[in-house]
C-alpha cells in the first residue's frame, strides 16, 4: 500500500472525530484527536488492521499542556507493518486524564500503567490507576519524568 | 553485683569461661590459618543478581572463565552463602531485598560490589533510584568496569582470598 | 514412542560421554594464563602529560561524569587562572572510549589492562598527577603465562603462549 | 473450605535460582497459579529521565547499558533515530558492518537466552554449552569493537572501527564450529526426552493472543506471526540480503526456543553474506570525516579505528520527532525521540521488547502449575534491566 493512499483511507474514516490527519515521509502518519474522541479513533484504526500499539509517549510541554502519543501498527497484515500511526492527543496541564485504550488495544496495559507512574498521567478505566509500577512502593513527590523534578549534573570541572 | 551464691552466675562464667578458651583456640596460629584457609576456598556467594552485571557474572562462572576453581561456587539459599555480590546497580526497591539478603548469611560473611555502578553508580550516578552499595553495606573488594570482565572477577576473589589469608577480616571474639 | 524415546535418551547420553571423554576444554587458566587482548581492546586509560593540550574534549564526552578537569597543583600559580589537567575516576567509568577517540592529541590511550580490583573507594580515583604514572596492574602471586585466544573450528577457542 | 479460602500467595524473588531481578507474586491453588502478576521495577535506572540531561553522543552507552547481552540492538535503533533528526546516511560499508555486529551479537544473545532457560529448567549442561559457546562470538566482537559486551560501536554517520586483518577467516572458523556444534546441540539438548517433556505443550500463546498482547520478537514469531523487522522496514543493510522470516506455529516454549535456534541457523547465513558482499569505502560520513583534523585523518586510514571530530562532544540535532526501530535478538526495539534543537533530547521513549513481553508473564501462566513457572519465564528470553530500563 502507498503512503498518501493509507493516509487518504485514514483521514476519511476519523474526519468526522474533529481528527487532523499528517504524515511524515515515508511512513509515519499522525493523526491527532481531542481527548473526548480518543477512544473512538483508535476503535477506527483497530478495525482498519492496527492491531496493537508498540509504545505510549507521553511528553510533558510544562505550563502548557501533555501530549499522549500511542504508536500503533498491524502484525495480522504485513502490508500495514511498514506503516506507523501515531495517535496523539493534548491533556490540559492542570488536568491530565484521559480514557484509557485498554479495552481497544489490550497491549498498553503496562505502557499506560508506566505513564501513570512516571509521568502522572491518570487514564480512567485503566485497572491499575495508583499502583507504583517501577517506582518503589513508597515513592512520594513529582512524577519523575516531568520536566519540573530536576536530576543533578556536574559540570566538566572536578 | 550478683550475691556469690547464686547459681546462675557460676553458669554464665563457665559459658563465658568456655568461649573464651574457643576463641583463644581458634585463634591460635595452626587453627586460625586452618580455619582462614578453609574460607578463603569455600567463598560461595549467593545468587543474587541485582543487575545487569549478572551477565558477566554468569561468563564468569561459565566454561570460559569457570570460577569454581577458586571454591566460588554460586549458591541459591542465602542461608549456605557468605559472599554477597552486588552484580551492578542497586535500586532503592533492590536495596531492601540486598540488606535482607546479607542479613542472612551467616558470619564471617563478605561483599563485593561488581561494576561502576555497585561502586558510584557508573553512568546511572545522578539517577533518583540509586542506592550506592557502600553506604548500606560494608564493601570488600570493589570491581571497577562496566560490566567487569570476568578476569576482573577472578582477581576480586583471589584478592578477597588474600585478605582473608592475611587474616584481617575474620575475628572470632567473646 | 518409547522406543524412540530411549534412543534419544541414549544419544543425549552418548553426546555427553563424547565430550567428557574428547578433552573438549575451553577454560582459561587464570591467573596463570592471561589472556592478551586484540590491538584497540578498550581497557584501562593511560594518559600522556607531556602531549596533552587541555582541551577539556575528553571531559565533554564522558557519558558517565568520570573523566573531569581537575586543576593542577604543580602547574597553578596564585592569583591566575588555575591549569586543568583531566583525571578519571574509575568508581564511574564506564570504558566507552570516547574520550581516547576524542582526544585531537592522542594523548589518552588504551591499554590491554582491565582485570584490576581495588579494596577501597578512595583508591580508584585518578587525579592528573596519578593518572600520569600509568594504570593500575593486577597483582599476581607469579608470573602469569601471556596466552592468545586462537578461534577454532573444531575446539571454538583454543590458547597459545605469545612469545 | 471455600476457593479463596484455600489460596495461597507466594512470592518468588527477588533473590531467586533463575536470573533474579524481579518479584513474582503468584496466588495458588494447591499446585496451580490462579493469578501470577510480576512485580518489576528492581532494575528501574530512570534511563530516559538522564537522556534529558545527557548529550546524545553520550546516551549511546546509556541505553545500552539496559540490556548487557543485546546492546547492539540498542545501539542501532537510538543511533538510527538520531540520524533521522540529522538527516545524514552512513556509508554503505559502514552500514554493512553494523549489519555484522548486530547478526553476531543476535546469536550470542540467543545462546544467552538458552544458557539462562537451561539453568531453569534444571539442565546445567545446557547452560555451560550455550555460554561456552557464546565465548568464541564475543571474542569476535571484541576484535571488531574492543570491548566484550558493551560495545559502543555505532555512532551517528557510521561505525567507530572498520574491520581488523583477517577478520572473514575468524568469523569462518566461528561460523563453521557453530553448525558442526549444532546436531549435538540437539542431541543432548533439545531432542532430549527431559527437555520436551518440560517445554512442550507448555505456555501456549495462540495468534490471535500474541496478536493481541503486542507481544515482540521470538515469541511473537513462535506463535506464527511472521513478523520481522528486517523485511518489514527493512534497515542497515538487510535490504540486499537473503534470509528468511522463522516462524513456528505451536506457539509453546518449545517453540520459542526453537524460532531462537532456527534464528542462529540465519544468522549464520547473514554474516557470511555480509563478508561476501561488504563494499570498499568509509566507514563514518563525509560529512564528519572532514571535521577530523588533517593529521588525525591518516592516522584513521592507517589504523581503521575513527577518531571523533570535536563536534561530536557538543552535538545538536535540529527540532523534530522520530521513530525508529530494529529488531533485536529480544524483539523489536522502538525509540522515539522528541528533539527541540539542543544539545539533548527533549523526551527519550525507550521501548524494549522485554518491556513489552511483561504482559505474558501474566497472560501465559493462568492455570499452569508452579513448575512449570521458571520453563515458561525462561522460554520468554525476558532480562528484567531491560524491561525496567
Amino acid at each position: 500500500m502507498k503512503f498518501e493512499e493509507l493516509k487518504g483511507l485514514i483521514e476519511e474514516k476519523v474526519r468526522d472525530l474533529g481528527a487532523e490527519v499528517s504524515g511524515k515521509e515515508p511512513n509515519v502518519i499522525e493523526v491527532k484527536v481531542p481527548r473526548e474522541k480518543v477512544v473512538e479513533a483508535a476503535m477506527r484504526l483497530r478495525d482498519m488492521g492496527f492491531d496493537h500499539v508498540k509504545a505510549v509517549t507521553a511528553v510533558d510541554y510544562p505550563n502548557e499542556r501533555f501530549e499522549v502519543v500511542y504508536v500503533s501498527s498491524s502484525y495480522s497484515n504485513l502490508d500495514l507493518a511498514y506503516f506507523l500511526v501515531n495517535l496523539r492527543t493534548d491533556l490540559p496541564y492542570d488536568d491530565p486524564r484521559m480514557p484509557s485504550l485498554l479495552e481497544v488495544w489490550p497491549s498498553v496495559l503496562y505502557q499506560e500503567h508506566e505513564e501513570h507512574d512516571l509521568m502522572g498521567i491518570v487514564f480512567e478505566g485503566h485497572p491499575r490507576m495508583g499502583e507504583r509500577l517501577l517506582l518503589p512502593e513508597n515513592y512520594e513527590g513529582i512524577p519523575p519524568l516531568r520536566k519540573e523534578f530536576k536530576v543533578k549534573t556536574e559540570g566538566i570541572n572536578a | 553485683m550478683v550475691c556469690a551464691l547464686d547459681g546462675s552466675m557460676w553458669v554464665g562464667n563457665l559459658e563465658k569461661a568456655a568461649r573464651k578458651a574457643a576463641a583463644w583456640l581458634v585463634n591460635k596460629t595452626p587453627i586460625r590459618s586452618l580455619r582462614e584457609w578453609g574460607i578463603a576456598f569455600s567463598l560461595w556467594p549467593v545468587h543474587f543478581t541485582t543487575a545487569c552485571c549478572g551477565a558477566e557474572f554468569g561468563a564468569s562462572a561459565a566454561p570460559k572463565f569457570d570460577t569454581e576453581r577458586f571454591g566460588f561456587l554460586p549458591f541459591i539459599a542465602s542461608r549456605q552463602c557468605n559472599v554477597l555480590f552486588i552484580e551492578g546497580t542497586l535500586s532503592k526497591k533492590m536495596a531492601e531485598a540486598a540488606i535482607w539478603v546479607y542479613e542472612q548469611m551467616p558470619d564471617p560473611k563478605f561483599v563485593i560490589a561488581m561494576g561502576a555502578c555497585g561502586i558510584d553508580g557508573g553512568i546511572f550516578w545522578n539517577s533518583y533510584n540509586v542506592v550506592r552499595p557502600k553506604d548500606i553495606l560494608p564493601v570488600h573488594v570493589y570491581i571497577p568496569g562496566c560490566p567487569p570482565r570476568p578476569e576482573a572477577v577472578a582477581q576480586a576473589i583471589i584478592m578477597l582470598q588474600r585478605k582473608i589469608r592475611e587474616g584481617e577480616l575474620v575475628t572470632y571474639e567473646v | 514412542m518409547a522406543v524412540e524415546r530411549t534412543i534419544r535418551h541414549i544419544k543425549a547420553l552418548a553426546t555427553g560421554a563424547k565430550y567428557m571423554l574428547g578433552g573438549h576444554r575451553l577454560t582459561l587458566m587464570y591467573p596463570d594464563d592471561v589472556q592478551e587482548f586484540p590491538d584497540g581492546y578498550r581497557g584501562m586509560i593511560e594518559y600522556d602529560w607531556n602531549t596533552c593540550i587541555k582541551c577539556g574534549l575528553c571531559a565533554m564526552v564522558c557519558p558517565a561524569d568520570a573523566m573531569k578537569m581537575y586543576v593542577s597543583k604543580e602547574e597553578s600559580e596564585e592569583g591566575k587562572r588555575p591549569v586543568r589537567r583531566p583525571g578519571i575516576n574509575y568508581t564511574r567509568c564506564i570504558f566507552c572510549g570516547f574520550c581516547v577517540d576524542i582526544c585531537p592529541t592522542n594523548s589518552l590511550k588504551f591499554t590491554k589492562v582491565h582485570d584490576v580490583a581495588f579494596y577501597t573507594f578512595e583508591e580508584q580515583i585518578f587525579p592528573p598527577e596519578k593518572f600520569r604514572e600509568g594504570v593500575p596492574k593486577p597483582q599476581y602471586d607469579k608470573k602469569p603465562r601471556r596466552v592468545r585466544a586462537i578461534l577454532d573450528e573444531r575446539r571454538g577457542i583454543r590458547y597459545e603462549p605469545v612469545e | 473450605m471455600s476457593l479463596e479460602e484455600r489460596e495461597l500467595e507466594v512470592l518468588i524473588g527477588p533473590q531467586h535460582p533463575a536470573s533474579g531481578h524481579m518479584r513474582l507474586v503468584a496466588k495458588i491453588d494447591g499446585d496451580v497459579v490462579v493469578e501470577l502478576r510480576p512485580n518489576i521495577g528492581y532494575v528501574h535506572r530512570s534511563v530516559e529521565k538522564l537522556a534529558e540531561v545527557k548529550k546524545y553522543l553520550q546516551i549511546i552507552p546509556l541505553v545500552e547499558r539496559p540490556s548487557l547481552a543485546d546492546t547492539t540492538a540498542n545501539n542501532l535503533t537510538y543511533v538510527m533515530a538520531v540520524e533521522k533528526l540529522l538527516g545524514i546516511e552512513p556509508p554503505p560499508r559502514a552500514q554493512y558492518l553494523r549489519t555484522l555486529l548486530a547478526e553476531i551479537n543476535r546469536i550470542h544473545s540467543h545462546f544467552y537466552g538458552m544458557g539462562i532457560h537451561g539453568v531453569m529448567i534444571g539442565s546445567s549442561t545446557a547452560y555451560m554449552w550455550c555460554f561456552g559457546d557464546r565465548e568464541p562470538l564475543i571474542e569476535l566482537a571484541q576484535e571488531l569493537t574492543g570491548a566484550r559486551l558493551t560495545y559502543s560501536y555505532i555512532v551517528p554517520g557510521g561505525v567507530r572501527r572498520d574491520l581488523p586483518q583477517g577478520f572473514e577467516d575468524k568469523v569462518e572458523k566461528v561460523m563453521r564450529y557453530l553448525e558442526n556444534r549444532m546436531p549435538d546441540y540437539f542431541d543432548l539438548y533439545f531432542n532430549n526426552p527431559v527437555t520436551r517433556a518440560r517445554l512442550e505443550g507448555v505456555g501456549v500463546l495462540s495468534r490471535e493472543d500474541a496478536i493481541r498482547l503486542g507481544v515482540a520478537g521470538p515469541n511473537l514469531r513462535a506463535s506464527g506471526v511472521p513478523y520481522d523487522v528486517r523485511k518489514v522496514e527493512p534497515y542497515a543493510a538487510y535490504p540486499e540480503l537473503d534470509f528468511e522470516v522463522v516462524t513456528e506455529e505451536a506457539g509453546d516454549a518449545f517453540a520459542r526456543v526453537m524460532v531462537r535456534v532456527r534464528e542462529i541457523q540465519e544468522s549464520i547465513k547473514i554474516i557470511r553474506q555480509v563478508l561476501k558482499k561488504i563494499p570498499d569505502g568509509p566507514i563514518l560520513n563525509e560529512k564528519y570525516m572532514k571535521m577530523i583534523p588533517p593529521n588525525l585523518r591518516k592516522q584513521v586510514e592507517e589504523t581503521g579505528r575513527i577518531k571523533f571530530p570535536g563536534v561530536f562532544a557538543n552535538l545538536r540535532v535540529p527540532a523534530g520527532e522520530a521513530i525508529a526501530r530494529v529488531e533485536g535478538g529480544r524483539g523489536e526495539v522502538i525509540f522515539h525521540i522528541v528533539s527541540d534543537g539542543k544539545m539533548s533530547p527533549y523526551r527519550m521513549r525507550m521501548v524494549t521488547p522485554s518491556f513489552r513481553n511483561v504482559i505474558l508473564f501474566e497472560h501465559l501462566t493462568r492455570g499452569v502449575r508452579v513448575a512449570d513457572i521458571p520453563a515458561i519465564y525462561g522460554s520468554l528470553d525476558y532480562f528484567p534491566p531491560e524491561a525496567d530500563r
